[in-house]
């Protein structure tokens, strides 16, 4: 059966080390923040200038000068920092966040991401999307598959406006784990009960996968 | 040496058609709501504002959208404004959208003397047409040149009557930043102080970038994404 | 996550002959004192130094220099050291020189990740031999590039066990920018405090930045300039 | 009477404005802050990172941690600001010193200064004269008119290596006060008791001066 987008979360979670600093993008990747492994000490970073971002606060404790990058009013845990923009993403170009989490349109098999504008639609802006992918060491992406019309969002190229290259590590999607290989996508699990044949005619990139593909396990 | 003005009309006095202001603010988090409305006020038009964000409908630099002040708007994030959508597609509006990094970035290099500097985000999108690429170390750079403003308006928290700024939590961000950029730079602080009631190893923005400040009233500070967990029992 | 270390000799154990090591402070306020020593101790050899000064003759850096563990410093001003004058004069020391706040900026931009930035000091003197220049409204600049180190070493006031620093005073000036510039970061503090200890608003460098810290002891302080005024009576 | 240091401090001081953020350097320069005008207030910038530096200590109250760029202790003022040496520098460049006094070894009548090397004796660094030069926006030299082999300091191009180029703006010296003018150094004022012709004598740049040049009043 696919993911939910919960359990996307939670497998992205195993990702994470001792001592990472993580960008968490709006949507599935925030739910990661909720499954973060036993043992494991992670420090969430907001692009709007904040180290040590904490859960969301009780009823009644919340601040308008307290937010994230979601614009949702947050916390701030012990040991945070704060900061200016420009020093917030000066340690994202300098690589000192070590994990990005982004939502994605398409991902390409060599790594391209589109996750901004729809030409002909109203365009919102790229935010700080533009540059976490350009700078960060390790991207992950967590998505669905496929959109909502069934096409596959794991293309041979994508089909909308760029907004990174050749930037995406790893793809987690609701029917498995993909790694980008230089040689297309790489599906490293399937989701548990998610055929290979499904995965392969779900994938419309260059696809690598082991009939015997480890089955995910949660 | 005077700093000091009595309220947000006498601060922007002087900005006048056709100007380029840069506003502090992310989403509505540290927005200068008391120039915003003097701006809204004075119905100066024709303006190019450089902010994160531009407001919501009814808020923030949504009011100079919705008078149609602003005459060109460059940001890294505009969604959920509908007036706005409405004046891109109408051609009324002039927008250019800046990866926020960059933004940030070209902002701060100007308070430095910088005139441009290379930057990773937007190689190889839409961002990079028409910019100069260079290399270093095998990866690519856009060369972007900094952004100054006739005037840069900020809110801060707490500001001494030398121009001394001390921010709050988030609504720090584009404010000490942009703080730096301003030919003429105003700002708007929720409590005027005087000289030595701050901290000097604390301050966030030093007084000699603010030319001037004032002590604004009636914070609204709305919350776009109001969010809470519930307290346990 | 654990940043913390014992002592400056357990910091340092991995600096090894031929790194290239920043060291924060002006004169000698705010060096990294433990370390030096640590260093002195551990007799590397073959250092290439980033530091705005030299040190005096039995302190600082000047003790580095005494066992002649510096093959190469960059600095802005190294007067007031004779071993380092007769060093150079010898050929033992080879000494690029960096005006002070293109010093301070080529470290700060390895911190933002920004590979050059183009600066307005030295262009028409010596210091401008063989950099590349650029020309934006009449004025021209040198393209200098960033400065990245194997090993930052800075000194600061209060850290806690993530690595946030807070500096006393001008004993900020190149520690807060370095910190940000080295593969690997130590930070040396007065005062070690666990998280929640210092506010955050005003931290002067976000932990991040750092890769260890350990609570420095018996520290010195030295004054080069002693100046003082008589109390009235 | 040729200016004691004090006097040429105190002419440069004249030049001093209301509100202005002002940068001394080490020797003469130091000495403009014992003659700031009545009902003027002036911030004093110290390039290693503060800005409204004070009064030396009383004797007992100096900090280590308290220095300013000549490595003085000295102290804050109320209003003062901290901060680090890129960000001081960062200030400087962007304009925001109003006027920066520095002493130099030769001044070029084209308004080239050299003031950091002398070949084959020691180099001690230009620290951030070269910094200050290039950027400040108004840049008085404070130095005596001769070098004490009595040769004349004002010359028609430097000898010495450059600290900056065509960027001194004014210089005081025990002679008199003269503007580089783009048609060499112009005398606006003699010293009390110094003629013209020994203006004219002990300068070897062009110089225009007037025979009924003022006489500075103290």
């Amino acid at each position: 059966m696919a993911l939910s987008k919960e359990q996307i979360a939670q497998r992205i979670a195993r990702e994470l080390q001792d001592g990472f600093y993580v960008n968490l993008g709006i949507g599935i990747p925030t739910l990661v923040a909720n499954y973060i492994p036993e043992g494991i000490s992670v420090v969430l970073q907001s692009e709007n200038g904040l180290l040590g971002m904490g859960p969301f606060p009780f009823e009644g404790e919340e601040d308008p000068d307290m937010i994230n990058a979601g614009k949702q009013t947050v916390t701030k845990l012990p040991g945070s920092a704060i900061f200016d923009s420009a020093t917030s993403f000066g340690m994202i170009r300098a690589g000192k966040v070590d994990l990005t989490v982004l939502g994605a349109m398409e991902v390409a098999d060599n790594g391209d991401i589109a996750n901004w504008k729809i030409p002909g639609k109203m365009v919102k802006g790229m935010g700080g999307a533009m540059d976490l992918v350009a700078a960060a060491k390790n991207i992950i992406v967590a998505m669905q598959h496929t959109n909502p019309k069934g096409h596959s969002k794991l293309l041979p190229q994508c089909s909308l406006p760029l907004t990174g290259v050749q930037c995406v590590r790893k793809i987690v999607t609701d029917l498995g784990v993909f790694s980008i290989t230089g040689q297309g996508f790489h599906c490293d699990e399937r989701a548990p009960g998610v055929s290979v044949q499904e995965i392969k005619e779900k994938t419309a990139g260059r696809l690598s996968i082991a009939d015997d593909v480890p089955e995910m396990v949660f | 040496m005077n700093k000091v003005f009595s309220n947000a009309d006498e601060a922007i006095h002087d900005i006048s058609n056709g100007v380029t202001i840069m506003l502090g603010g992310f989403g509505l988090c540290g927005i200068p709501e008391n120039c915003i409305a003097a701006l809204v006020k004075k119905n100066v038009q024709g303006l190019t504002c450089i902010s994160n964000n531009a407001g919501v409908d009814d808020f923030g630099l949504g009011l100079l959208l919705k008078k149609r002040q602003i005459k060109k708007m460059i940001a890294s994030y505009v969604g959920e404004n509908a007036e706005f959508e409405r004046q891109l597609l109408s051609g009324e509006l002039e927008v250019e959208l800046v990866p926020q990094g960059t933004l940030a970035t070209r902002c701060m290099i100007a308070g430095f003397g910088i005139p441009f500097v290379p930057l990773l985000a937007g190689v190889g999108t839409e961002v990079a047409e028409g910019k100069e690429m260079v290399e270093r170390q095998g990866r690519q750079y856009l060369i972007e040149e900094a952004f100054h403003a006739d005037f840069a308006i900020v809110k801060a928290w707490k500001g001494d009557t030398m121009g001394n700024l001390i921010f709050k939590d988030t609504a720090r961000n584009f404010n000490a930043v942009m703080a730096t950029a301003g030919k003429v730079t105003i700002a708007e602080v929720e409590e005027l102080v005087q000289p030595g009631a701050l901290d000097p190893n604390f301050i966030h923005t030093p007084g000699i970038y603010i030319h001037r400040i004032f002590q604004g009233k009636n914070y609204e500070k709305r919350i776009e994404q109001h969010t809470v967990r519930k307290r346990n029992a």
